[in-house]
């Protein structure tokens, strides 16, 4: 009888409440016709693939759908990038769409302070009217627009949208860490890495399969597409052994911020033991021997200086490991058929990044893996049709507020940092900020700044599908879709060795009054009216994609993705020659493209030395002719007297403040990282898989697995060593305030075998404090407490220079210790 | 002061009223917001289960039709029967008739109408009763859908029992 | 012998001598009121956090992944261990014909009957769904141990509440002789006895078969819910002599409720006539004797574990011995062995206070044994997860108050309606025992040699 | 007939945390909040299991997906004592939770601590119930959960394949977690099967099991790393 007996018990549960049915009705605050369809349609499933828009990825999703309705995610197997694997906040998009506190209309402050409701047409025409005004009385350079939407599509519009309204303004994150490769390479991009057919990776500072661009690939490409009994072999230099790189073959635990010194005690040896590829290094590169320059003077050569400066003895004291794992892994990358050399995390992030860059990119070239499978090349352009230029004549163009020079960054620029400097000494006077899909409060060091900075701004207007940090200082919130409602077009992420292209299609209507930036901006600029909106011509966001998609029909290259990755690959190959044939007009390949959601194109043009490096000698440069250029004019900027090229140089050098000196400084070479504070701990905040995008805090599922490898959740927290944690006597699970001269910021300690000493990592993704997610005043957020150093090479502001001391709060309050601990 | 095996007559009686009354509030019959005449349609028009309950073949749930499937035929009245009436004012404001189910499962029961139809060969009225034959809304299911109804059958055809078949 | 019906009609009180045993009936003072009002407030807040629990789930206790089982556990085990007191213990003394049991008898069934029905509550409180406690029944699964307690336990409350009854007849028969109120109830329950012969052959013979057939079920009882855990592969519990370890901790705790019991009534209902220092000196030794039976298992059982040296039994080891359960482990030693065994020993200090305290450290030490079994061997589990913690919650605190109230409840109420201390078998023991005994301890001598006869001596008895 | 296993090579594995998402998804697990969380009261069906070996410089860490095992002999079906849990015939350990009268002592008596339960009603704020898996039902409170193979999965690849005239076969079914694995380190098929992708890797050298010496025989195998 289970009809009535689950309704007598109902009945009961009424009457005496002792019922736990609730599992069994489910109530909805989503539109009816969707519940009606749940409770009742046919159930008859679908799956339809799409892009995964929670971080700068851009995996592909397949997403299963019943009766129309959206009730489960996976990775989608046809798309080269993650080939079926999802990360777990890939996982939690459903949970992020049907999220309980999502914005479900534009607001604006009021005059008490605190967001009121309006309507889109309110609020557009309102800060299009604001935009016409600036745009007529040229006071276009005052506005100013940061975006964290990933993909160059969205990017190009924006930049479209900046310079229509005469605003030379937008801040551009790809700048983030492309630095080394423009010294030695020049080129103004992150090279590809071909993953899919090394057979070592080296790691400096990248946790491969958690952080970086584009994990999923990284696990895809070296383990999950490859056969049984068969992976990429991976090396891990470091100062915290991550879930992901305890499966690296060797663990190389050094010193923070001495990534750059490892690598070249690794080229030492490569040198010495001539294990190197000594053609690649004779015809295509630049200052590896000594060599005499224009003027007659004897330069130093990159062999020089590894074999004088950088034997292992000296790298394994900077380093705090021991001479003979460096040894090891020289000759274990010398050996290996497909060696790469990669940079990033922690390795990245120093005070010294942009050398640590320069000399692990050396070490590839060492190795000589330019151009050839498993190696460095550049992935083949995406043939997008190029957005014709608006007729610039009535677009004047001011300096950016993003140039570098002045207060902050010779170099190069911190997007956030800058902006709020020059807002706040009111060197360049900002009226209205529009912030697309980022978070800088949270996200950035100067995130502090810049909140101070957006008081100051008459306007600042942030489209996001939550409340958060940056949204608290907003004077106009307008609510975004989340990824699952809306069209999106992106672009390979960076370091991946092919291009591809996802087309992301709306899997359900809007749930709510949303609406997608890209259209967002499109009638903002169709408001400003006047040549903004001519500048601005398409309809709506998929107008703009399409029209940009064309480009790749006419130039037949690529193809769409189909079948499995294998599958994908071969049919690629088999259709290299009547792919002519393939889409006859850009609405079937359009057509095509919305079926299988991602495009590709794998074959990198070989052999074409002058797109890789784009250097004055043409070769991977060792000595960094376009530094010492960058250099001399800086130098000579400093003074408006006359000067020589040297002294220029001198005061160049001096502005950078290298603590080198001679050619060293051009050459790749060892920058200890500066660490400021008095604590005697160094702080290394990271990024955990679970903390990937803006939006991980808002699932439930992901914070409750935040900390997973720790069986643990819901809490920051603090992982120092077995040493470390013997020295402070603190436990597994003690509460600690994590404390810089900066602030404090409380953490639980988590005791990990392999932590380097002296050392604390703490992962950032939670310590929210806006009613974004459901995580909100959990946790905390480690960036809050950062000593803003600089690198001062590439202006980027350093997360990992930071002391800090630990100070116990709190017992662990129960229980055992955890595994980690070796508490079994 | 009444002696004590008076006392607990008195409560014997009072707990099987109780009990006779929840019982009773048990089995409320069903009505229906119209009143649907399924001989009509099956027998004098000879229409098949399948014309309105579309996925009873191919659906996890056979589905109740609604006002779109409804309107194929009474976008506008057939006859002057006040209950078509109803539907037509139904099909013409647009709002779904709010259908009461008679036959339903718990959350907890995974039951597929294409696995005992389509794969299994099973006659709707096996579950559901000479529903065709009723000329007015049935008050009360004709079989009463049970496990152990199920379990009997899956014995009889030779079926596993094994309940990860339709427990989820 | 129709001499206890007689006296029991013609008893007006006048010369019946065994009034101080029905005083507690026959004039109940203001005190039962109160303290029976008291103890139902307990009881009721128990009822009403109970209620409240299933309304929000388990999760109002400290119950967790992986110590999913706790106090209403403990405190099952505990109570059913206490509920060997009576019927085994009272049956064994009868069975050996112990003539100091007459006074004692009584109250250890009492103790069964009521914290039997108590512990045998305990596993309800712990489901998740009491409202599906009933799928026991409809479909129960004979392999589980779970089952099997079910049963026994059910078997053993049956036994011993016939157990207590059937030897009351005559009692009551004499309350309602005596008119007391309320009437029906006697009435009722006196089965119409007037004390024939052909009843008192019925009475004995039932009570004979009676006590033969308590003595196992009460054995398995305890045996069955050592295989609770025994049955399981955890470490700390997968062990073969629980079964007979569970029994001894039964009856030692069970002999120490019985004598808290005895003294606590002796000095409310003024009882020394009858409970003399002679039956606490005899339960005392008795005791003293579980203890070292108890600490032999003890001893064995972490022994074989420590020196096994297997490595999750090693983490449940020390875990108890040197980690967080270490207090918990150490006092119950010093709580079940050291105290009694210091106190019982000499003659100086077993007196009724010295034997009060004993078996009060031995009641406490018995639950803190329980926890010990519990708790740890779930707090550690094989694989490599973290170790474990329970924190009980105030909820847990109350319903175990609730539990101790309604086990005082039981007493005050029965010792309201019934007399504490069997009066026939007194009697009976007055008037045959003597002559009983004399013969019998004759009948342990040598016989007479033929020739020369010899006067019987009649010493001792 | 069909006896379903599952192989996971630690070799390939990342530790990436995919599976347990996965599952999460899959299968409506409720996330219990920060307080619950802190009160060893968090849900997880499948759990990255951090094994620590060595110490100092050698030390090692390995991260071990672990479900329920599966056991062919289940520990935790001897003693529920009304058929709440029990060995289906395709060997997978369900939990039938409206049988289920939650008296944990599967929990107890399971040496993989594979089981969950229901402390208090399962939680979906806002409208995430709506992003649930209709194919598994919402647990109520008071009952014990587990992994399930993803056995629902099992009964509409069959209904598909019974629909396409055939029987089921090697690599129909794939659980969430194997799914949602981008190192592709989780294998799930026909034990029975001699010629299955999983059979041959259970053969595989670096193949074990965990706690085998129980004698629990667990259909859930895992490879050793191979360095």
């Amino acid at each position: 009888m289970i009809v009535p007996r689950r309704e007598f018990l109902k009945m009961l549960g009424v009457a005496t409440g002792t019922l736990g049915l609730g599992g069994c009705d489910r109530d909805w605050l989503v539109p009816d016709r969707l519940v009606e369809l749940a409770q009742r349609g046919p159930g008859l499933e679908s799956q339809v693939p799409t892009i995964c828009g929670l971080c700068e990825s851009g995996c592909g999703l397949t997403v299963r759908l019943v009766d129309g309705l959206p009730v489960g995610l996976k990775g989608n197997p046809h798309h080269p990038l993650n080939r079926g694997g999802l990360c777990p906040v890939g996982q939690a998009g459903l949970e992020v769409l049907y999220a309980p506190n999502r914005l479900r209309a534009p607001q604006r402050r009021g005059a008490g302070g605190e967001l009121e409701p309006v309507s889109w047409e309110d609020a557009l025409a309102e800060v299009g009217g604001l935009l016409g005004k600036m745009r007529s009385e040229g006071q276009g350079s005052r506005v100013a627009l940061l975006t964290d939407e990933p993909g160059r599509l969205f990017h190009d519009l924006a930049a479209r949208f900046a310079q229509a309204v005469g605003s030379p303004n937008i801040s551009s994150t790809k700048s983030q860490g492309l630095l080394p490769f423009t010294l030695t390479q020049g080129i103004a991009q992150v090279p590809g890495f071909d993953l899919d057919k090394a057979d070592l990776v080296m790691s400096f500072g990248l946790e491969l399969f958690e952080d970086g661009p584009a994990p999923l690939h990284a696990i895809s490409a070296m383990v999950g597409s490859r056969q049984t009994e068969e992976r990429a072999a991976h090396i891990y230099a470091g100062t915290r052994l991550s879930a992901g790189s305890s499966r690296a073959e060797v663990y190389v635990p050094i010193e923070p911020g001495t990534h750059g010194a490892l690598a070249l005690g690794v080229a030492h040896v490569l040198v010495r033991e001539g294990n190197y590829d000594r053609d690649f290094v004779a015809e295509h590169t630049f200052g590896f021997e000594d060599w005499i320059d224009d003027q007659g003077r004897e330069r130093l050569g990159f062999r020089r200086l590894l074999l004088e400066r950088y034997y292992p003895d000296r790298i394994a004291r900077i380093c705090g490991c021991d001479a003979a794992t460096v040894v090891r892994v020289a000759r274990r990358l010398g050996e290996a058929a497909a060696p790469l050399a990669v940079v990033g995390g922690e390795g990245s992030q120093g005070s010294n990044a942009t050398w640590t860059g320069v000399a692990v990119h050396s070490l590839n070239a060492l190795l000589g893996v330019f151009d050839r499978p498993g190696g460095v090349s550049l992935p083949p352009p995406i043939p997008l049709t190029p957005l014709a230029d608006p007729e610039t004549s009535s677009l004047e163009q001011a300096e950016s507020i993003f140039a570098p020079g002045g207060s902050v960054g010779a170099f190069g620029v911190d997007a956030v940092e800058k902006l709020a400097e020059r807002v706040i000494d009111g060197t360049y006077p900002i009226d209205l900020l529009i912030v697309v899909s980022s978070n800088p409060v949270y996200s950035s060091p100067a995130g502090q700044r810049l909140s101070q900075a957006m008081e100051q701004i008459q306007s600042v207007v942030v489209l996001t599908p939550f409340l958060d940090e940056t949204s608290a200082h907003a004077d106009l919130v307008l609510p975004t879709h989340v990824f699952l409602e809306s069209w999106q077009g992106t672009t390979t992420p960076a370091a991946v060795a092919f291009s591809t292209l996802g087309l992301g299609k709306p899997v359900i209507e809007p749930l709510f009054d949303t609406r997608h930036p890209g259209d967002v901006l499109l009638e903002l600029g169709r408001a400003a009216g006047g040549p903004a909106g001519a500048a601005l011509p398409w309809v709506s966001y998929p107008d703009y994609l399409k029209e940009r998609m064309e480009g790749l029909v006419i130039s037949g290259e690529g193809s769409v993705v189909t079948g499995s990755f294998e599958e994908s690959w071969v049919h690629f190959l088999e259709e290299r020659g009547w792919r002519f044939l393939e889409h006859r007009s850009l609405e079937n390949f359009w057509a095509a493209l919305e079926r299988e959601s991602g495009w590709w194109n794998p074959v990198p043009a070989r052999g074409d030395w002058a797109r890789l490096f784009r250097t004055p000698s043409g070769r991977f440069e060792f000595f960094s002719q376009t530094l010492e250029r960058h250099l001399r004019d800086v130098g000579g900027m400093t003074a408006d007297v006359e000067m020589s090229e040297e002294e220029a140089l001198e005061r160049g050098i001096a502005a950078m403040g290298s603590q080198v000196d001679g050619d060293e400084v051009l050459l790749p070479h060892f920058e200890p990282p500066i660490a400021s504070g008095a604590g005697e701990l160094q702080l290394l905040p990271f990024r955990p898989i679970t903390a990937r995008g803006h939006l991980a805090a808002v699932s439930p599922m992901v914070a409750e697995m935040f900390g997973y490898p720790f069986l643990d959740g819901w809490q920051t927290w603090a992982e120092i060593g077995t040493d470390t944690a013997h020295d402070l006597d603190l436990a597994d699970g003690d509460l600690v305030a994590v404390e810089s001269d900066r602030g404090s910021i409380e953490a639980v300690v988590r005791v990990h075998p392999a932590a380097v000493p002296r050392t604390v990592h703490v992962p950032v993704g939670l310590g929210h404090v806006q009613p974004g997610g459901v995580a909100d005043g959990i946790g905390s957020n480690p960036i809050e407490i950062v000593e803003p150093i600089r690198d001062n090479l590439s202006g980027v502001l350093s997360t990992t220079s930071s002391r800090v001391s630990l100070r116990l709060l709190r017992r662990r309050p129960h229980g055992g210790p955890a595994p980690m601990d070796g508490g079994h | 002061m009444s002696s004590g095996p008076v006392r607990v007559a008195l409560l014997g009686v009072l707990l099987l009223i109780v009990t006779g009354v929840a019982f009773s509030l048990l089995d409320r019959p069903i009505e229906q917001p119209i009143a649907f005449n399924h001989r009509l349609h099956v027998e004098d028009l000879g229409s098949d289960c399948t014309d309105c309950h579309l996925y009873a073949m191919t659906g996890v749930r056979a589905t109740i039709p609604n006002v779109e499937v409804c309107a194929d035929c009474h976008a506008e009245a057939q006859t002057d029967s006040e209950e078509e009436a109803l539907l037509v004012a139904y099909i013409a404001s647009g709002e779904p008739i709010p259908w009461r189910k008679l036959y339903w499962v718990p959350d907890h029961v995974y039951f597929s109408h294409r696995r005992h139809t389509a794969i299994g060969g099973i006659e709707c009225e096996t579950c559901h009763g000479p529903m065709g034959e009723a000329s007015e809304p049935v008050p009360r299911p004709f079989v009463k859908v049970t496990m152990n109804g199920c379990m009997e059958c899956h014995e009889q055809t030779g079926t596993s029992n094994d309940c990860l078949l339709c427990h989820k | 012998m129709t001499s206890v019906n007689d006296k029991g009609v013609s008893a007006g009180g006048l010369e019946f001598e065994d009034q101080d045993l029905l005083r507690s009936i026959e004039d109940s003072g203001v005190g039962f009121r109160v303290v029976s009002t008291l103890l139902c407030l307990v009881i009721l807040t128990a009822w009403v956090i109970f209620g409240r629990q299933i309304l929000r789930g388990l999760g109002v206790t400290g119950l967790n992944q992986p110590v999913a089982w706790g106090f209403y556990i403990v405190n099952f085990v505990f109570f059913i261990g206490i509920s060997h007191a009576g019927t085994l213990i009272s049956a064994i003394l009868r069975l050996s014909q112990a003539e100091w049991r007459r006074p004692i008898t009584r109250m250890a069934e009492v103790i069964t009957v009521v914290v039997l029905a108590i512990g045998a509550f305990h596993p309800v409180l712990d489901l998740g769904r009491p409202d599906r406690a009933l799928n026991i029944f409809t479909a129960g699964r004979l392999q589980s141990p779970l089952l099997w307690d079910v049963s026994s336990i059910s078997a053993y409350f049956m036994a011993s509440t016939v157990y207590l009854y059937i030897p009351m007849i005559p009692d009551i028969a004499l309350l309602r002789d005596r008119g007391v109120r309320p009437r029906w109830l006697y009435q009722f329950l006196a089965w119409g006895w007037q004390g024939t012969p052909r009843q008192q052959a019925v009475l004995e013979r039932a009570v004979g078969i009676l006590m033969v057939l308590v003595i196992p079920i009460a054995i398995s009882v305890h045996t069955v819910i050592s295989y609770i855990f025994a049955m399981t592969l955890q470490p700390g519990w997968h062990s073969t002599i629980f079964g007979p370890y569970f029994v001894v901790g039964a009856i030692f705790s069970g002999i120490a409720a019985l004598m808290m019991v005895m003294i606590v009534l002796r000095r409310i209902f003024h009882l020394e006539r009858y409970l003399k220092q002679v039956h606490f000196d005899y339960l005392s030794r008795l005791l003293l004797i579980m203890s070292l039976l108890w600490f032999y298992f003890t001893f064995s059982e972490y022994l074989t574990a420590f020196f096994g040296n297997e490595p999750s039994e090693m983490r449940v080891f020390y875990y108890k011995v040197t980690g967080p359960y270490a207090p918990f482990f150490w006092s119950m030693v010093v709580a079940n062995f050291l105290i009694p065994a210091i106190l019982l020993s000499f003659r100086r200090t077993r007196t009724i206070p010295g034997i009060f305290i004993a078996s009060t450290s031995v009641v406490i030490g018995m639950w803190l044994e329980r926890l010990n079994i519990v708790v740890p061997s779930l707090a550690n589990p094989r694989l490599a997860l973290p170790t474990g913690y329970y924190i009980p919650s105030l909820v847990e605190w109350v319903m175990f108050a609730g539990g101790i109230a309604t086990f005082m409840l039981g007493f005050v109420i029965f010792a309201r309606f019934f007399p504490l201390i069997s009066v026939w078998e007194i009697q009976e023991g007055r008037k045959l025992s003597i002559a009983e005994t004399t013969e019998r301890l004759e009948g342990y001598l040598p016989d007479p040699v033929p020739s020369a006869a010899t006067p019987p001596m009649t010493e001792g008895g | 007939m069909t006896r379903w296993g599952m192989v996971i090579d630690l070799d390939r594995c990342t530790g990436c945390g995919s599976c347990m998402a996965a599952c999460h998804q899959e299968n409506n697990l409720a996330a219990v909040g920060p307080e619950e969380s802190s009160r060893d009261r968090a849900f997880h069906w499948l759990r990255v299991l951090p094994e620590v070996s060595g110490s100092g410089a050698e030390v090692k860490v390995r991260y071990v997906p672990q479900p329920c095992v599966q056991c062919d002999d289940p520990p935790c079906v001897r003693v529920c004592p009304v058929h709440a849990t029990y060995l289906g015939e395709e060997g997978i350990v369900a939990q039938i939770y409206s049988r289920c009268i939650g008296c944990r002592y599967c929990m107890a008596a399971c040496p993989y601590n594979a089981k969950v339960f229901n402390w208090y009603e399962p939680e979906w704020p806002g409208d995430l119930k709506q992003g649930t898996n209709p194919d598994v039902s919402l647990r109520p409170k008071g009952v014990v959960e587990k992994c399930t193979f993803c056995h629902h999965r099992v009964v509409k690849a069959r209904e598909e394949a019974r629909a396409a005239g055939r029987e089921i076969r090697d690599g129909d079914v794939t659980p969430a977690c194997a799914e949602s694995c981008p190192a592709r380190a989780i294998e799930f098929g026909d034990l029975e099967d001699p010629t299955s992708r999983v059979s041959e890797l259970t053969r595989s050298p670096r193949a074990f099991r965990l706690h085998a010496d129980l004698g629990t025989r667990p259909k859930v195998y895992y490879l050793a790393e191979r360095d």
